[in-house]
C-alpha cells in the first residue's frame, strides 16, 4: 500500500480512532486561548485581573498564559507599582 | 504482517543515555568498542541536561552537557536509540547476551527533521509539559527542548488528533504517521545498566499539600524556573504568576523518612537547594532564602565551602524538619516546624515553598534481566556485587552499572561510576579475546 | 551542668517506651502536633530529655499530661521513634514517680506484681463474703460502706499526697511563685478540664475518640455518684434507678468499643497496649457491666440465688477502687487535668 | 589574504548575556575587518548551534572562526572540532573568553563588562585575522604507565591497565603494599578486613605478568613529557634475601635492640628497626629499617636471610602516563587540641582503630578499661578558625562504624558523639539510624563553639553546650576521648612538587574540571586517583582508580599522540647562533646547526614543549612561538584598546 | 582619555599563564571576585616567556600598566620560570627608564592556581597606583 507523503495522517486515523477526551481538550483549549486573547487585546493585565475576567483560577491563568507565550503569542509588559505582578500583552508580529 | 526482527550486534549495550551511560558509552567507544546506547527518553543527556547550574562551581549544566551529548551523538562507534525501550536480556553465557529492543514510533524522520519548529507552530493542541514538570503546556507536534539531542521533532500520538497540519506545514516532509512500532534483537557481549534515578513524588506526604497548594513546587520545578530554557522566562508562582520574594526549602522531602519508605540520604539535596538559594539569590536580589534542613550534607570537594558561601550571603538555614504545609488565602503558604535551636514550635509565612525531594530507584530494570537475576540492594537499587575493589560490578558476570543506578550520587560521583563501569567493561571484553 | 545517664531509657522501656534512641531531633514530632505551642513544645523535647536521662528536666516538666495521644508524630516520624508511645510511658513514669507509696512504678514495671495485687484482693472479698456467710443484707450494706470508705482513704492518704507531690516537681520546685490569688483564679482550669477533656478536641480527626471519652467520663462520675451518693442498689427512686441503668450500660458499650480497637489496632493510639491499659479498660468494662447485672438481678428479685454475681462485682469494685484508681491508670485522668490547671497557673505566674 | 571570519557570541543561558549586552557585542564587532558574519547564540556548545557553525563555514566558505564564551579550558577542544568537522584547520579558530573573566568577573558593572567584552572579541578577531594553518605534532607513546602509590587505589589502578593491556609499573614508597586501607580491620561497606582486601588486589596484582612491583621505591627524577615520561627511581633495599623461617624471624626482632614508635599503629605501640606491619602482610619479606638499625649485627647470628651487603639502586623507567594514587594522611592534631597530647585519655580516631585491634574481650586502655567513650568530631575539618575549611567526608561515617563495631564487640560500651551534624551520605544513613537504635548518643554542638575536653579530680569530661537540648549544658565522664580526625594531604609532597601537579584550595592535587576531565591534571599525562585528589571513601578511591586507568590507558593505548604545534621556531636569517637559547630551554629541544659562521639555532620539535623561555633571551629576536608571534602579539594589544 | 567609554580607570595588561595564574584568574570569576574592567588579560604558556618589546609595545598604544601575573615556582616548565621572569622584568624595567616611562608602570607578582584573591587584590592596589594623578 503505498501512502503519499504528507498526507499520512489520514492514514492513521483510520487504523486508529482519535479519543474523545483528546479532541474535548482540545475544544477546551482553543477556547481559553480565544478568550485570554479576546481579554488582552485592549489593554494588558495581570494574573490576577486576567482571573478575574475569565473567572478561572489563578493557577489556571499562569498555566495557560505561560503556554501562550511559550507558543510565541503574548509578551510580557512590565510590572506593576508593586513590583509583584507581570503585565501580559498580545506579542506584535506574534505568530496569531 | 510483523516484519521478522532485525539483528544488530554489538560490544556494548548501554541501558540509559544520562551523563553516566554516555560517560561509559563514550569512554568505550574511544576504545574501538561499538556501543548500542539505548535511551527510553526522546532526548539523551538525562537529569543532568535539564538542570541549570550544577554545584559547587555553578557551571551550567547544559555548557557541561551539551558538549558531552554532542560529541556521543556523532561518534561513529555509538549508535543510538531514542524513545526505545529493553525489553529483555538474556544471557546466553560470557558474552553473550540476547536482547530485545523496542522502539517505539516517533512519527518523525530525526535524519531528515531540521528541528524548525514548524510543526510546532501550526500543531493546535497543548498539554502538559513534561520536560517543563507539568509548569507549561507543549504541543502534541514537539520538540523536548532546545539543547535536545537529536534535535528533532516527535509526535506525541497519545494526544495528537491527528489532524495532519504538522504534515503539511513541514518543510523537509519528515513527519511520517506509518511508523510503527520495531522491535530489534540486539546481540552484546556486555551491557551497561545506567538507568539512572526517579524523583520522590511529593503527593505521598499528604500535610505538604503538594498538588493543591499551587505555591509549592519541586525542587525539580525550580531548577527548570531557573534554567535557560525556562518556562517563565523568570521566577514566578504558578499559583498566581507572582513574583516569590520570601522562598522557603523543605530538605529532606521524601529521604532519610521511614515513614514514606525511604530511609537513606539522598546525597544531593542540601547541596542543589544551596546551589538554589544562591542563584535565586542573583535572580532576586531582594527576595529572602530560608533553609530548613536536618543535617547540612555538604561533604565533598568544595561542598561546605559553598555551604559557607550561601550563608555569608545571607540564605537562612533552619535546622528543623518541616512538620505541615497550610494555605492563606493570598496563596502565601504557613510552614509549622520545631526551631530545633530554640527548642520551640514555629510557625513562618513564605510565599513560595520548594519541596527538596529525594532520589528514588529506578527499579524497572531488574524485571527485564530473563535467566539471570539482576539483584538489588535493599534499598532497590541496583546491588553492587563487589562494591569494594569492583564497585561496577552486579550480580551477573558481564553486567555492569554506572551513576545513579546504583544509589544516589552527584555528577562527579556519576561520572567517575560512569568511568569505572566502561573499564571493567573494557577488561571483560578483552577477556574475551585472550 | 547536667550529666548524662544513657541508661535511663532502659528503665523507661520498662514503663513502654519503644525506641527513643531512634530519634534524630527532626523536630517533626512537635510541629505535626495540634497541641504543641509556643509555650510547650513537645514531644521531641521529652524525647530529647529521656534520650540523655535528664530525669530531673522530666520530672519538672507538665508537657507528658498535654498530650492527648492523637498518634500523628508516631505515624509521620521519619525515624519511627515513636514519640507518641514514649510521652505515654512518661505519664507512667511520672505517675511512679509522683506516688509516694511505690506501688505504682511496682505494678506498672511488673505484670507479675500487677496480677498478684488482682488476685490477693479477691480472695480478700471471697473471704470477706464467706465471714458473712453470703448475706445479701450485709454483704450490700459493708459494700456500700467500703464504697464511701474507700473513696475518702484513697482519695485522702494516695491521691491528695501524690497531687501535693506532683505541685512540688512541676510548679514549686521550678521556682514558680505564683499567689494565692492566681491558685483561685486559674481554679476554673482544672475543673473544666476534669469534666469535659476539652484539650483532647485539639487533636486532628479525633471528635469522635473526645466524646467516647466524655461520655465516659460522665457516665462513670455519675454512675460513681449514683452508687455511692444515691446508693443505687438499695434505692427505691425509679427515676434514680433508671439513671443507674443508663449509666452503667453507656461504660460498658463505649469501653467495649476501647477494648475492640486495641484489639483491631487500626488507629496509631490503639497499636500498643501496655498491660495497664488493658486493665484499666476491661475493669471499667467490668464495672459497668456487673453494675448493671447486679441491680437488673435485684430489681428480678434473683440476687439472692445469685449471690456469685454480686461478690463478683464487689471484686472489681474492689481491685478498682484499691489498685487502678490510686496506682494505676484512672491516675492519668487526674494528673492530666491538674496539669492543665498547674500550667495555667505557671503561665499566669510569669 | 582577506579572511572571512565568523564571530559568534554566546549568551551561555545568561550566565554572560546578565552582564554583558551581547548584541552590543556583537553590533560593535560586526564592521571589523575580515568579519563576514556575526551572530548571538543561546549556547555556542549546544550540539545544534555546533552544526550551525559546520553548515555556515561550509556555505560561507569562512576560513576563521571566534567564539566569544567562557574560558578556553573548557571548551577550546570543543569548537576545535567543530572547524575541523567543517573542514577548517582547527587553529584557525580562536577563544574569547568574556564569562570567568568578564561577566562573571565584572557582573557589578554591565556597561563595564560589555566594553571590556567588546574589546577582548576584536582582539580575538583580530588574532584570528593572522592565524595559519598548523598541524599537530604526533609523537610516540610507550604503552606504560606508572602508578604511583601501592594503597588499594593505586592496585585497583594497575590491575585494570594490565587488563586493558598495558605495561605497568606499580611504585610504593613504603616497604609493604596496601597503604592505609590494610591498618584497618572490618570496614564500612561490607564485613571485609582491610587486610583481605588489600591480599585480593595484591594476588590480584601479582597474576598479571605485565605489572611490575616496586616497594621501598620513590620518585626521584622526572623527564619527558606525555607519551614519553622518563622516571628515575630510587629503590631502598630491604635488606632481606629470603623471606626468613617464621621462628628464626621471630627471633630476629626478639634480639634487636632498637625500639621506635610504630607508625603503622599510629605510634600507641612500637616496634623494632627489623619488623613487618602484620604476619600475613604483602610482599611476605620483612624489612630492615636502616634510619634507625644501629648495625649491631644480632640479627645477622639469629637469621641467615638477612643481608646487610645490598645497596641502594636507581632504575629507570619510561612510561606513557603517570597515574598518582598517593593516598592521605589522618590529620594530626596540635599539641592541646582538644586535650591531644595533653591528657592521657585522648586518642585519634586511627589510633582508636588500632587500640581496638588490639584488644579483644576487654576494651582497655593504658591498662584501664574503657565504657564511656566520647567521640569528636570535625577534628581537623570544617576549621572556623583553622585552614581546614573543607568536609572529610568519610569521618562520620567510618566513625559511626567504629562505634557500632566496639558496642558490639564489648559488654556495657557507651558511646557519646559530640559532632556538628552528622553528614552519613547515601546509603551510611543506615549506620547512623542503626547507632541511634543501639543507644549512643548525639550531641550537636554550634560551629563555633567546640565542645570541651578537661581532665578534673582523676577523671576526663567532654562538655558541650548541646544544640538539640535548647544550647543546655551538658557533660560526659568519659574513659577515652576519640578524635575524629579527617584527611589532609600527604605531608610529603616530594611528588605533588617534582611532577608540578598543582594543588586546589584545600591543597589537595586538583582535576581540571570536576565534571568534565575529574582525574586529569594540567600537566598532560598525569592522571590522578584516590584520596590523592581529595577526601574518599574506599568505592570512590575505586571508581576514581578506574576512571583514571582509564584515561591514562586512552592515551597510551595506540602508541602514539598528537601533540600542539606550539613550539618555537628560528629565524634563520636573524639567527647569530649565541647559544643563549639552548641555555634557556629546559627541555634541551634546541641545539646548533650548521657550522663555519653560518651555524644557527635548531629546534627539536618533538621536544620543544612551546614554554617560549628561549624568546626574550635572544638578543637578536630571531625566535617566536608558532600562533603567538610578535604580531600576533601586538594585534592582540592594540585590539585591546579602544579606538573612541 | 578614551571619550564616550564607560571604562574610564587606567588600562591594565596582564599576562597570565595558561596553566597556572590564567586558571586563577577564571577562578576569581567564578567566585564573583569583583576588579576593574579595565584588566586585559592575554594568557601566554610561560611568563618567562614575554618578550620586553611586547610590554613595551603595549604601553606605548595606550595602556597605563602592565602586570606579570606569573607562575611563580608552580611553573609546569622548571623552576627557573621565576628568575627567568624577574630577568625580563629587569631588562624591561631598564628599556622603560630609557624611554622615559615610569618603571613602575610594570608590575610582577607569582600567582598559582588557585590566588585568585591575591589577583584581585594586585590588581586592584595597581590600578590605585595608576590612577594617582602624578602617573
Amino acid at each position: 500500500m503505498e501512502i503519499e507523503k504528507g498526507k499520512t495522517a489520514k492514514y492513521l486515523k483510520e487504523k486508529r480512532p482519535v479519543p474523545k477526551e483528546v479532541t474535548e481538550q482540545l475544544k477546551s483549549f482553543t477556547k481559553t486561548k480565544k478568550a485570554m486573547l479576546e481579554a488582552l487585546k485592549e489593554e494588558h493585565k495581570t494574573v490576577p485581573e486576567l482571573a478575574i475576567e475569565l473567572n478561572m483560577p489563578k493557577d489556571e491563568v499562569v498555566y495557560q498564559l505561560m503556554s501562550l507565550m511559550k507558543y510565541g503569542l503574548i509578551e510580557p509588559d512590565g510590572i506593576d507599582d508593586m513590583d509583584e505582578y507581570f503585565y501580559y500583552k498580545i506579542k506584535e508580529n506574534g505568530k496569531n | 504482517m510483523k516484519e521478522t526482527k532485525k539483528i544488530l550486534e554489538y560490544d556494548a549495550l548501554v541501558v540509559g543515555g544520562g551523563i553516566a551511560g554516555g560517560e561509559s558509552a563514550l569512554n568505550l567507544a574511544n576504545l574501538g568498542y561499538k556501543v548500542l546506547l539505548v535511551e527510553k527518553d526522546l532526548t539523551i543527556g538525562g537529569k543532568m541536561i535539564m538542570l541549570s547550574k550544577v554545584f559547587p562551581t555553578l557551571d551550567c549544566a547544559a555548557c557541561i552537557t551539551t558538549p558531552k551529548v554532542s560529541e556521543i551523538a556523532r561518534h561513529q562507534n555509538i549508535t543510538i536509540f531514542t524513545g526505545a525501550e529493553v525489553k529483555r536480556i538474556n544471557k546466553l553465557g560470557e558474552h553473550r547476551f540476547e536482547v530485545d529492543v523496542l522502539q517505539k514510533p516517533r512519527y518523525v524522520n530525526v535524519a531528515d527533521c531540521t528541528g524548525c519548529q514548524m510543526c510546532e507552530e501550526v500543531c493546535p493542541v497543548s498539554v502538559s509539559d513534561e520536560y517543563q514538570y507539568g509548569m507549561v503546556g507543549r504541543k502534541a507536534a514537539y520538540i523536548p527542548f532546545s539543547i535536545a539531542s537529536p534535535r528533532a521533532a516527535a509526535i506525541d500520538i497519545e494526544n495528537c488528533t491527528l489532524c495532519g497540519a504538522c504534515e503539511r506545514a513541514c518543510p523537509t516532509k519528515c513527519i511520517d504517521f506509518t511508523q510503527t512500532e520495531e522491535e530489534f534483537l540486539v546481540k552484546a557481549k556486555s551491557v551497561v545498566v545506567a538507568t539512572g534515578f526517579n524523583l520522590f513524588d511529593p503527593l505521598k506526604i499528604p500535610r505538604y499539600g503538594y498538588g493543591s497548594q499551587k505555591n509549592i513546587i519541586t525542587s525539580m520545578q525550580m531548577e527548570r524556573q531557573l534554567a535557560p530554557t525556562r518556562p517563565f522566562n523568570t521566577i514566578l508562582r504558578p499559583g498566581d504568576g507572582k513574583m516569590p520574594d520570601n522562598i522557603a526549602y523543605v530538605l529532606c522531602t521524601g529521604s532519610r523518612d521511614k515513614s514514606v519508605g525511604n530511609p537513606i540520604c539522598s546525597q544531593v539535596c542540601c547541596m542543589y537547594s544551596i546551589k538554589q538559594a544562591q542563584l535565586l539569590m542573583g535572580a532576586l536580589p531582594m527576595a529572602d532564602i530560608t533553609i530548613y534542613y536536618l543535617h547540612i550534607r555538604a561533604f565533598g570537594k568544595g561542598f561546605n565551602e559553598f555551604y559557607a558561601q550561601a550563608q555569608d550571603m545571607g540564605v537562612e538555614f533552619i535546622k528543623g524538619k518541616v512538620g505541615k504545609i497550610t494555605e492563606k488565602e493570598n496563596g502565601n503558604l504557613i510552614l509549622r516546624y520545631e526551631d530545633i535551636e530554640a527548642g520551640v514550635v514555629k510557625e513562618a509565612e513564605h510565599d513560595m515553598v520548594v519541596l527538596s525531594v529525594g532520589i528514588l530507584p529506578n527499579q524497572g530494570i531488574s524485571d527485564v534481566f530473563e535467566n539471570e537475576k539482576l539483584e538489588l540492594d535493599p534499598f532497590n537499587f541496583v546491588q553492587q556485587s563487589d562494591m569494594l575493589a569492583s564497585p561496577a560490578k552486579t550480580s551477573i558476570e558481564g553486567v555492569f552499572v554506572a551513576g545513579t543506578a546504583s544509589g544516589p550520587m552527584d555528577i562527579p560521583d556519576s561520572i567517575l561510576s560512569g568511568g569505572a563501569a566502561s573499564a571493567e567493561t573494557t577488561s571483560y571484553l578483552r577477556r574475551e579475546t585472550v | 551542668m547536667a550529666r548524662i545517664n544513657p541508661e535511663f531509657t532502659d528503665e523507661l522501656k520498662k514503663y513502654g517506651a519503644f525506641d527513643p534512641n531512634a530519634c534524630y531531633n527532626c523536630g517533626n514530632c512537635t510541629a505535626v502536633c495540634t497541641l504543641s505551642d509556643e509555650d510547650n513544645s513537645f514531644p521531641r523535647k521529652m524525647v530529647r530529655y529521656s534520650v540523655l536521662g535528664l530525669e530531673s528536666e522530666i520530672q519538672a516538666s507538665l508537657d507528658p499530661w498535654l498530650c492527648y495521644y492523637c498518634g500523628e508524630c508516631s505515624s509521620t516520624c521519619p525515624r519511627e521513634a515513636n514519640p507518641g508511645e514514649l510521652m505515654m510511658s512518661l505519664r507512667r513514669w511520672l505517675t511512679a514517680k509522683y506516688d509516694w507509696t511505690g506501688f505504682s512504678g511496682l505494678l506498672y514495671k511488673s505484670l507479675i506484681a500487677s496480677i498478684t495485687g488482682f488476685l490477693l484482693l479477691a480472695l480478700v472479698v471471697i473471704l470477706f463474703g464467706f465471714s458473712m456467710e453470703f448475706r445479701m443484707n450485709d454483704l450490700l450494706h459493708y459494700g456500700h460502706y467500703f464504697e464511701v470508705g474507700a473513696i475518702a482513704l484513697v482519695a485522702s492518704i494516695i491521691l491528695l499526697p501524690n497531687i501535693v507531690r506532683m505541685w512540688y516537681q512541676t510548679v514549686k520546685k521550678p521556682g514558680s511563685n505564683a499567689g494565692l490569688k492566681t491558685y483561685f483564679k486559674c481554679f476554673g482550669e482544672l475543673v473544666v478540664h476534669m469534666f469535659t477533656q476539652k484539650r483532647a478536641l485539639g487533636c486532628d480527626d479525633n471528635q469522635l475518640r473526645w466524646f467516647e471519652h466524655l461520655v465516659l467520663v460522665l457516665g462513670y462520675l455519675s454512675l460513681l455518684f449514683t452508687t455511692v451518693f444515691l446508693d443505687w442498689f438499695s434505692t427505691g427512686s425509679d427515676f434514680i434507678i433508671f439513671l443507674g441503668y443508663f449509666e452503667s450500660a453507656l461504660i460498658f458499650v463505649v469501653t467495649f468499643d476501647f477494648v475492640r480497637r486495641r484489639i483491631q489496632k487500626d488507629q496509631e493510639v490503639s497499636k500498643h497496649s501496655h498491660p495497664s491499659d488493658w486493665f484499666f479498660v476491661i475493669w471499667l468494662f467490668f464495672m459497668g457491666l456487673f453494675s448493671f447485672m447486679v441491680r437488673l438481678f435485684i430489681d428480678l428479685n434473683i440476687l439472692e440465688q445469685n449471690m456469685w454475681l454480686y461478690i463478683l462485682q464487689l471484686i472489681v469494685l474492689v481491685q478498682w477502687a484499691l489498685l487502678i484508681v490510686p496506682f494505676g491508670k484512672w491516675t492519668h485522668f487526674l494528673y492530666r487535668s491538674f496539669a492543665m490547671y498547674f500550667q495555667k497557673i505557671k503561665l499566669s505566674a510569669s | 589574504m582577506n579572511k572571512k571570519i565568523g564571530v559568534y557570541i554566546c549568551h551561555c543561558g545568561g550566565n554572560i548575556s546578565d552582564y554583558v549586552d551581547v548584541e552590543k557585542v556583537r553590533q560593535s564587532v560586526e564592521k571589523d575587518e575580515g568579519v563576514f558574519l556575526s551572530k548571538t547564540t543561546m549556547f555556542a556548545c549546544a550540539d545544534s548551534n555546533q552544526q550551525e557553525m559546520v553548515d555556515d563555514i561550509k556555505a560561507q566558505d569562512l576560513d576563521g572562526i571566534v567564539v566569544a564564551s567562557c574560558s578556553p579550558k573548557l571548551h577550546l577542544v570543543t569548537f576545535r572540532a567543530v572547524a575541523e568537522r567543517a573542514g577548517l584547520n582547527k587553529y584557525n579558530y580562536v577563544h574569547a573568553n568574556i564569562r570567568e573573566q568578564v561577566s562573571w568577573a565584572h557582573s557589578d558593572n554591565k556597561p563595564g563588562a560589555t566594553e571590556k567584552a567588546i574589546q577582548i572579541v576584536k582582539s580575538a578577531i583580530a588574532k584570528a585575522r593572522n592565524a595559519e594553518t598548523l598541524e599537530p605534532v604526533k609523537v610516540e607513546s610507550v604503552k606504560a604507565v606508572a602508578v604511583i602509590g601501592a594503597g588499594v587505589a593505586g592496585m585497583r589502578a594497575a590491575i585494570e591497565l594490565a587488563e586493558a593491556g598495558s605495561e605497568v609499573f606499580l611504585v610504593e614508597r613504603e616497604f609493604f603494599v596496601g597503604g592505609r586501607v590494610s591498618q584497618w580491620d572490618e570496614l564500612c561497606i561490607t564485613p571485609e578486613t582491610g587486610k583481605e582486601l588489600v591480599t585480593r588486589l595484591y594476588d590480584e596484582v601479582m597474576k598479571h605478568k605485565h605489572v611490575t612491583l616496586f616497594t621501598g621505591a620513590e620518585l626521584s627524577e622526572q623527564t619527558g613529557s606525555v607519551g614519553n615520561f622518563s622516571l628515575k627511581v630510587k629503590i631502598t633495599p630491604r635488606h632481606f634475601k629470603l623471606q626468613c623461617a617464621e621462628g628464626s624471624l621471630q627471633k630476629a626482632i626478639e634480639v634487636c635492640p632498637v625500639e621506635v614508635p610504630d607508625e603503622f599503629n599510629f605510634n600507641i605501640t612500637t616496634r623494632k628497626a627489623i619488623y613487618h606491619n602484620y604476619p600475613s602482610e604483602y610482599p611476605q619479606l620483612p624489612a630492615i629499617d636502616m634510619k634507625n638499625c644501629t648495625r649491631c649485627g644480632e640479627c645477622e647470628k639469629v637469621c641467615s636471610s638477612i643481608d646487610f651487603s645490598q645497596k641502594e639502586e636507581a632504575i629507570n623507567l619510561k612510561v606513557g602516563s603517570i597515574l598518582l594514587a598517593t593516598g592521605f594522611d589522618p590529620y594530626e592534631p596540635k599539641q592541646g587540641e582538644f586535650g591531644y597530647g595533653e591528657i592521657d585519655d585522648v586518642v585519634t580516631l586511627p589510633q582508636f582503630k588500632r587500640i581496638v585491634h588490639y584488644c579483644k574481650d576487654k576494651l582497655t586502655y593504658k591498662g584501664k578499661e574503657v565504657k564511656n567513650i566520647a567521640y569528636i568530631y570535625c577534628v581537623g575539618s570544617r576549621q572556623v578558625d583553622g585552614e581546614n575549611k573543607y568536609c572529610s567526608r568519610y569521618c562520620c561515617t567510618s566513625n559511626i562504624h567504629t562505634a557500632i563495631t566496639v558496642k558490639k564487640k564489648y559488654k556495657n560500651i557507651h558511646n557519646f558523639h559530640f559532632n556538628r551534624g552528622i553528614r552519613t551520605y547515601g546509603k551510611a544513613e543506615v549506620w547512623y539510624e542503626e547507632s541511634s537504635r543501639l543507644g549512643d548518643i548525639y550531641l550537636q554542638s554550634f560551629e563555633h563553639d567546640p565542645p570541651v575536653v578537661e581532665r578534673r579530680e582523676g577523671q576526663t569530661f567532654v562538655k558541650i553546650k548541646d544544640l538539640l537540648t535548647s544550647n543546655k549544658e551538658l557533660e560526659v565522664a568519659a574513659d577515652l576521648v576519640v578524635l575524629v580526625t579527617g584527611m589532609v594531604p600527604r605531608k610529603d609532597n616530594s611528588i605533588g612538587s617534582l611532577l608540578k601537579i598543582p594543588k586546589g584550595r584545600d591543597k589537595f592535587f586538583n582535576e581540571i574540571h570536576m565534571k568534565l576531565r575529574p582525574v586529569e591534571t594540567v600537566i598532560d599525562g598525569v592522571t590522578i586517583a584516590g584520596a590523592s585528589q581529595g577526601p574518599k571513601n574506599i568505592m570512590e578511591s575505586m571508581n576514581s582508580a578506574l576512571a583514571a586507568a582509564t584515561k591514562s590507558f586512552s592515551l597510551v593505548a595506540s602508541g602514539e599522540l598528537a601533540l600542539e604545534p606550539t613550539v618555537a621556531k628560528v629565524d634563520r636569517a636573524a639567527c647569530t647562533w649565541c647559544g643563549k637559547c639552548a641555555e634557556a630551554c629546559p627541555f634541551n629541544a634546541i641545539d646548533m646547526v650548521g657550522g663555519n659562521g653560518n651555524s644557527v639555532a635548531h629546534v627539536n620539535s618533538s621536544v620543544c614543549k612551546g614554554c617560549g623561555m628561549c624568546l626574550p633571551v635572544c638578543p637578536e629576536n630571531a625566535l617566536e612561538l608558532i600562533g603567538l608571534s610578535d604580531v600576533d602579539m601586538e594585534n592582540m594589544i592594540d585590539a585591546l584598546i579602544p579606538t573612541a | 582619555m578614551n571619550v564616550g567609554k564607560v571604562n574610564n580607570g587606567p588600562k591594565i595588561l596582564v599576562f597570565s599563564t595558561e596553566k597556572i595564574s590564567d586558571p586563577a584568574i577564571d577562578m576569581a570569576g567564578l567566585l564573583k571576585l569583583h576588579y576593574p574592567p579595565t584588566v586585559y588579560t592575554i594568557p601566554v604558556p610561560c611568563s618567562s616567556a614575554i618578550k620586553p618589546r611586547w610590554i613595551l609595545h603595549a604601553l606605548e598604544q595606550g595602556f597605563d600598566g602592565v602586570f606579570i601575573a606569573a607562575d611563580g615556582t608552580d611553573c609546569p616548565y622548571g623552576e627557573s620560570c621565576t628568575e627567568k621572569t624577574g630577568v625580563i622584568v629587569g631588562t624591561t624595567q631598564q628599556l622603560m627608564r630609557e624611554k622615559g616611562i615610569d618603571p613602575a608602570r610594570l608590575k610582577m607578582a607569582a600567582i598559582c592556581s588557585v590566588c585568585s584573591e591575591p589577583f584581585v587584590k594586585h590588581v586592584k592596589s595597581f590600578t590605585e597606583y595608576l590612577s594617582k594623578p602624578s602617573n
